[in-house]
């Protein structure tokens, strides 16, 4: 099958890299790469070239088109019926379903590959989430006052830097590892029980606030309001007393909760940092804008949404991988084959005829 | 009690305490291949067969004889030698060649 | 002269048996120990003024052929119950030399020195073969238990000890037949109750006793020989089977009243898995040429990245080969292993991913397995049912012997069974992943 | 005595923060303290005033001006006569005398505190040299295309990035230590032989490259032509395979010496980083400008010389620390007593009598 | 019966010397086997027929009297030496016992026993008293040497020998009294050469020699307690002099032969400093109630944080309270000590800057300086000549013992002796830091 | 040989294995302690001292006698007591009170 690797800037990581595409070549794919589209991850015309892809501005219409984020209805509008569209499809858009069926395409949601162990090497979810989580540490190092490991010098004795992480998936997973790397005292907390268990194994303390057993699909769900309460109420003291807190609480589907007020963030100290996560679904803090610095009382608040492609070569490299998994379960031309799983939980649209039920209920299998 | 008695309680009470002094923390894998070792050696019953069994005194002293040599035969040479068979095996067992 | 020889003999004994507890020397051990033996028949048949020697030139013949060929043929599998049914002679032969004795005048010491020699050389020849008999499957394994055992086992004692005290008394030879007969029923009901499982601890038991007997024996004809080389064993293998009781976790008076170890035979205890003691673990990995680590959660929650790291060290230093295969999802974060072992300071150059992995372990000694699970699991690869079906693994079932560290037989993140512990390559070792790799350091250091 | 701390802006550290000023004062000094001064180091005039010190526009006035930069000459004109001026004074320029003569001052250059066990307590270019070399390390790791730690993912296994830090005095080692705790496998250089020991303490690997026993009073010396030549042979190879370079060679009042060549830069994969915290003396790589990014063939080549200030919080912390050590020396209204041999070497300058030989030759004593 | 009591006083030394060798046991140990000399004693006195008991109990009194008030009385460093005139009057007794029995006819075998009895014993008296001296500086410590040593000893024992031969073949007793003499003059001849350091292990193989004189005196009177307590001494106490010379790490020959281990006793070896071995500070550690380890620049050289924190560990396990002390200026870099002790996951709250550390080092039972050097040295706050004068140190000097582990007396970065090392607190343990800490883990484990 | 002789043989031998397998790796602190028990327990020639110095042959005998056993009570008294000393002073030494 032909393979089509669009440009899409502003947007720096690249679907497919250089490594991807000569993964595909050796299994017998055609790759089609727009020009300069992996230039801004740091891979240029020629790595793709070399890699045995041919370089043409009409990526768009080839029979599987890989993008990371959701195109434009008009560049969609270049792809040609029966074609296969893969990457973040925002699938709870309903706009997304209108041009689908318009264009008679295929849509595989990589939103919506189900979060079990089998399809562990398809979830881009989860790559592209480890990158974020060490990214979102070193930003908050780097706008922090303090240093975040514990140094007994001839001029004082600097104390570690306390961090908190609210939200213990895998960003959180990634951003406690990191922190922890980096000589912070670490604390976590997350509403799923289980995850308590999770942040001692990577050596860091357990926040003591509610959990429930709240899942569906792996994710947590969304919690009743006399929770959140006592959740916000719990996590007062140590939001005021860490120097960094990075959230990364998400509800799919839903606008991300709301964990530290603006109340909370003035009880913290001048020069602390908050890294909002959740930015680009409503932040898990009140006074976050989302891909603003916002200043609360001498505390920065951050919302980055484009963590992951900060560091665009390794998230690229991550996402390629993801996707040339995924390409294996695919027939020759790109077909689904609707009896599998993994395929049949993340396909969104099928030759035009959409898959509504995974559009109104974005939550995949129970793993 | 007799002089030979005594000395021999002397002796079997220093023998004891060498025995169990002899054997401080052994691997469980060495377990059964020292447990027939000792077994073996607890064969010794053989000298004692061989002297009582060459007095000779009647028909059923001479089978009781024959029948003791050859018990305490049987305990020496297999339990000396399925040692031996056993321990082979144990160190081919561990290092893969 | 004749003493000195046998304290020659018995020095032997002594050398040998302390190699034999070594697995470096063990070896050599044995052979000390047959070389003293050969001394004490060499001095005794030199020193013998027998009446005619066909009969011990018949026995030892005969006894020679019997033993050689047993040991020579007798599958490896069937070794203890062998050992059992060794023992069961030794201790016939005792019971033998001191009857041979009884007949004629005798004092009371040594007929109090004959009914020992007879009372526990039956036991043990009954006992014995019990014990092989539950090894070898003709009696059933399972623990055989009836109301008033205990009461019935000490009527029978008492009347093998009457007997025997009568035959002293009165000097009729036959009591101490009588004598015997009750010791070999007491051996029966004594041996039946107790469960398979346990047989190799009451063969070291019997096996003690067999010293006791052929001391016994010696005081009957005042050898020094026999009664040296009996206390050698009856002491030793007393210490022996304390040990063996220990390493399972069970008092001596428990293995041997209780009749709990049912099932069959073997060690197969706690369901169908083999379950390994420390020691059996730390004698594999101190002996191997190449251990692979493969941590998983279960490292990552007994935070035991430093123990493993220092088992590494303890191995390396005796020249093993040691890497740690790390699978993509091994933990419950991407890179969750590569923290860990970089926190303990593990070289990125003993680190391998999947693909550098599997084709090491089919030629690894010892694969030590540490709190990982699904990653592991064979049927994903085997079984198109399973819900991990096609997931690659990391293929331990392919290493000479596989180490299973964690606390249960619980499943991991999956949910699913794991066939890899029901392998007989597999041993369990549950234990917190830290407690155990510590306690392994610290007997690997004694090998 | 009055100390006074004036406001350096845009400078974001304060000579001294409110800690410091509350330990003069348990001391029986007075500090006045210029209206936001300490704000972007994140202390606030109110934490002065709890800490006891004045707020007030004319800290230029005191007996004792403590600052981080040298000012220029019309704000020493607001100095009185006699009065101490402490500071990084940058020592070896030929107009600092004339001022200092011209406006009859005293003046501790921290530059030139020795070296040694005793003055390690006021040793300011150890502190800040700790907090820029944890900072080299964290805009490395945002800048670099790779993530440090190595990775065995589900979306591929990412080998860990390979850090090279040249120049292996205070920065050198804390860039180590901090790049070794993100995972980064680190390799370093330093002309002085006794690094290699110190590398290794760190666990890190020293590159062999020559070394020359060519030190001064701790301090390197510069090199002959040809051993620079074999340095830069030598080096090649490691900077090429390097994913990060992090250099700091300084030799005190030269030019930072020439470690890597626009060729051996090239030589680097894209998506390298190089930061050079030698910028701000010319630089060890060719392609530097100070404060600028330079993309040299895909190689990102950074010059910061404001990496101690991105920290302002605790790098005026440690700082601090190493004033008030200092001023303990110092008699009841700032006198220095020429007999301590710390003072000794670090005055450039007394009541307006200039030590030349301090300023004709910068290096401290011999520890 | 006589015999049977006397085997019970012999099972109560074997247990009594087994106990002893253990520190939790060792108490009770030495009292089993006062107990089991008591019964040897009194069963002796009952059993006696004796023409008089006047110089029985006239010996007794006397000697009990002046073995209490040695005992009690003096000062507790003298303790080596007073185990070594103990151990010369034990001998003499010996000796005493067989010469006693060489009046009247004696027969060869008793002639050659009542020999060894009066050379081993009179050997070990005199050899005992030089060692004495040498201990109590009454005689020189040092090495005395001179040409041709061993022919001149190998002469005397020659002569002694020759005596000996003679009185057995002549039955001449005076002869045996000879060969005393010249086992007195060999005694002094052998002991003389060897260094004063190297006393304890000469007199650990006089106190063997003892068991063997009161061994081969037993075989003189034919009692079966004097040969089996002899023996047992003669054996245990060898095995215990090559484990001296091993912490010596020198071979026992060597210690014997080369006249080397000079200087003044005491264990002052290699300066002034004390040396300690892995053991000795195993020990100190394992029974302390606190301990603070203090991170130099060495620990970082030896890459030895984990060990540090594994040693740690281990002493936590056996309730030992551990903390870490970090000076400003440790290592060679600002937070060097912190970035290693994070790497090996110490728990911050145990890590104590200075401000902290000082106050507790006063009450620290044991403090482990771990390749620090300059941070604890004393000058800086004693010698205002010192370099170093006026930087806070880490008061290390404070704790109860101080055990400063590195490679040599060489000093750190500021260049300057450290007269820490030097203090009679301190115990210097000359090693590697990783592998002086592994070694600390692996020992602590034995007690 | 005499038999006596011979069974003090074995029963020599077999102390000394005893002996030789008693003493296992012993701490560096107790060597000291345990030289002076060892040696305390070398004073069983009081026994013998006991036994011909109460046969009271003659006069130098009896003055041998004397000299015997007065040596080998002070080796028993003094050693064992003051074993025990430095056990207590040693137990009390390492942990602080
Ligand atoms: N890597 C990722 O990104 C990621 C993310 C989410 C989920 N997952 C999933 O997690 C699984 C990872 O596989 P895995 O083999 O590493 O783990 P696993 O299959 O979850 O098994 C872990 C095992 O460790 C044992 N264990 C737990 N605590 C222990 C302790 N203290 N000491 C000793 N053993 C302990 C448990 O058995 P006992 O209870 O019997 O001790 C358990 O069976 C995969 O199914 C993967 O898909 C991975
Ligand atoms: N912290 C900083 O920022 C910094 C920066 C520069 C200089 N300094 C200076 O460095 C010194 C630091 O004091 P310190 O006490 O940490 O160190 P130190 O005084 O330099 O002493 C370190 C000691 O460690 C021993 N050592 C080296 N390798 C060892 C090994 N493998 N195993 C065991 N011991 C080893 C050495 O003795 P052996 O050779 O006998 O083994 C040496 O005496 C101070 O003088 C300080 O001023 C500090
Ligand atoms: N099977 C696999 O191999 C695999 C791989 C990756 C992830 N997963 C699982 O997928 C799930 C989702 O991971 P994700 O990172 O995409 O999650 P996410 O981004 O959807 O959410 C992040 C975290 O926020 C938490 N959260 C939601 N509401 C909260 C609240 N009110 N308070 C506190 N925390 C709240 C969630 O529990 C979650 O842990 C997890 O269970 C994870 O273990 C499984
Ligand atoms: N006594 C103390 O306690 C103490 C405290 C801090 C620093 N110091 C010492 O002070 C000295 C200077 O430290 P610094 O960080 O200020 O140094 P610096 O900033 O002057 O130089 C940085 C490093 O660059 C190195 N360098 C110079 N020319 C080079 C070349 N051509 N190639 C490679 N490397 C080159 C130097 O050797 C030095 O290590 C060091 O010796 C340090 O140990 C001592």
């Amino acid at each position: 099958m032909l393979v089509g690797v669009p440009d899409e800037s502003p947007e720096r990581r690249v679907s497919l890299p250089p490594q991807a595409a000569k993964r595909l070549g050796d299994a017998g794919h055609e790759v089609v790469v727009a020009p300069h589209a992996g230039q801004r991850a740091g891979f240029s015309d020629d790595d793709y070239r070399a890699a045995g892809a041919r370089i043409d501005a009409d990526a768009w219409s080839a029979d599987v088109v890989a993008v990371i984020t959701r195109p434009s209805p008009d560049r969609l509008a270049a792809m040609r019926p029966g074609a296969l569209l893969v990457g973040f499809l925002e699938p709870l858009d309903p706009a997304l379903g209108h041009i689908l069926r318009g264009g008679q395409l295929s849509a595989v949601a990589l939103e919506l590959i189900p979060r079990s162990t089998v399809a562990q090497s398809m979830d881009a979810l989860s790559s592209q989430a480890t990158v974020a989580g060490y990214a979102a540490v070193l930003l908050a190092a780097q706008s922090a006052a303090r240093l975040f490991p514990m140094m007994v010098t001839a001029a004082g004795t600097l104390p570690p830097a306390k961090v908190l992480v609210l939200g213990v998936g895998v960003a959180g997973l990634q951003a406690i590892a990191t922190a922890k790397r980096l000589g912070a005292l670490v604390s976590a907390y997350d509403i799923r029980p289980e995850t308590e268990e999770q942040v001692a194994s990577l050596g860091a303390t357990f926040v003591a606030a509610p959990t429930a057993e709240a899942v569906e699909g792996g994710y947590a769900r969304q919690v009743e309001a006399d929770v959140r309460q006592r959740q916000l109420d719990a996590l007062t003291p140590h939001v005021a007393g860490a120097d960094v807190v990075i959230t990364t609480a998400q509800v799919p589907g839903r606008k991300a909760p709301l964990l530290i007020t603006t109340d909370m963030v003035q009880a913290m100290q001048p020069g602390s940092v908050i890294v909002d996560m959740a930015a680009g679904s409503g932040g898990n803090c009140e006074p976050t804008i989302a891909d603003q610095i916002v200043d609360v009382a001498g505390v920065t608040v951050l919302g980055p949404t484009d963590l992951a492609s900060r560091m665009a070569g390794d998230a690229s490299r991550m996402y390629g991988r993801n996707l040339t998994a995924l390409f294996e379960l695919l027939g020759p031309d790109g077909d689904i084959d609707l009896d599998n799983e993994i395929l049949a939980a993340a396909c969104v649209a099928h030759r035009g005829e959409l898959r509504n039920d995974r559009l109104a209920d974005p939550v995949g299998h129970p793993s | 009690m007799s002089d030979a008695l005594i000395s021999g309680i002397v002796v079997f009470v220093l023998s004891g305490f060498v025995g169990f002094e002899l054997i401080r923390k052994v691997p469980p894998t060495l377990h059964t291949p020292l447990m027939s070792g000792a077994n073996a050696i607890s064969g010794i019953t053989i000298v004692g067969a061989i002297i009582a069994g060459g007095l000779n005194q009647d028909t059923t002293a001479t089978i009781l004889g024959f029948l003791a040599i050859t018990t305490a035969t049987i305990n020496v040479v297999g339990g000396f030698l399925v040692t031996d068979r056993m321990l082979g095996m144990f160190r081919r067992k561990l290092p893969r060649q | 002269m004749i003493e000195l020889l046998y304290l020659v003999a018995a020095a032997l004994f002594i050398v040998g048996l302390r190699r034999l507890s070594h697995p470096a020397t063990a070896r050599v051990g044995n052979a000390l120990a047959a070389l003293g033996m050969l001394v004490a028949v060499v001095v005794t048949l030199v020193d013998l003024d027998a009446v005619s020697y066909t009969t011990i030139v018949a026995g030892m013949v005969t006894g020679a052929v019997i033993g050689g060929f047993l040991a020579q043929r007798v599958a490896m599998t069937a070794m203890p119950q062998l050992v059992a049914s060794f023992n069961g002679f030794g201790g016939a032969a005792s019971a033998f030399v001191a009857l041979i004795e009884s007949g004629g005048d005798v004092a009371t010491e040594t007929g109090v020195t004959i009914a020992l020699s007879v009372l526990i050389g039956a036991l043990t020849l009954s006992g014995s073969f019990v014990a092989f008999g539950k090894l070898q499957g003709i009696i059933s394994g399972r623990p055989l238990s009836y109301p008033g055992q205990l009461a019935v086992n000490g009527l029978v004692a008492a009347a093998g000890v009457a007997a025997a005290t009568w035959a002293i008394a009165t000097g009729e030879s036959v009591g101490y037949w009588y004598a015997g007969g009750a010791a070999l029923l007491l051996g029966v009901l004594a041996v039946l109750p107790i469960g398979g499982a346990d047989m190799p601890v009451v063969i070291s038991l019997l096996n003690s006793f067999s010293g006791l007997a052929a001391s016994a024996a010696g005081f009957v004809i005042e050898n020094s020989a026999l009664i040296v080389g009996g206390a050698l064993v009856g002491a030793a293998g007393f210490i022996l089977t304390v040990q063996m009781s220990d390493a399972m976790n069970r008092t001596l008076a428990n293995v041997l009243f209780s009749g709990f170890g049912g099932g069959e035979p073997a060690a197969a205890i706690g369901g169908d898995v083999t379950r390994g003691t420390v020691d059996d673990v730390a004698v594999a990995l101190a002996y191997a040429q190449s251990v692979m680590f493969v941590p998983g959660y279960g490292m990552a929650v007994a935070q035991a990245q430093h123990a493993a790291r220092e088992l590494a060290d303890a191995l390396e230093a005796r020249n093993v080969t040691v890497h740690y295969a790390i699978h993509p999802v091994a933990g419950r974060m991407p890179g969750h292993m590569n923290v860990l072992l970089a926190e303990a300071d593990v070289p990125y150059d003993q680190l391998l991913d999947l693909d550098q992995s599997n084709p090491r372990l089919s030629k690894t000694s010892v694969a030590v397995i540490v709190g990982a699970n699904d990653v592991v699991n064979p049927s994903a690869r085997d079984d198109p049912g399973s819900p991990i079906y096609g997931m690659p693994i990391l293929e331990v079932d392919h290493a000479d012997t596989v180490v299973v560290i964690k606390r249960s037989l619980s499943p991991g993140f999956a949910g699913i069974d794991n066939p890899l512990f029901y392998s007989d390559r597999t041993v369990m070792l549950f234990a917190d992943a830290k407690q155990a790799l510590e306690d392994l350091v610290a007997a690997i250091k004694q090998y």
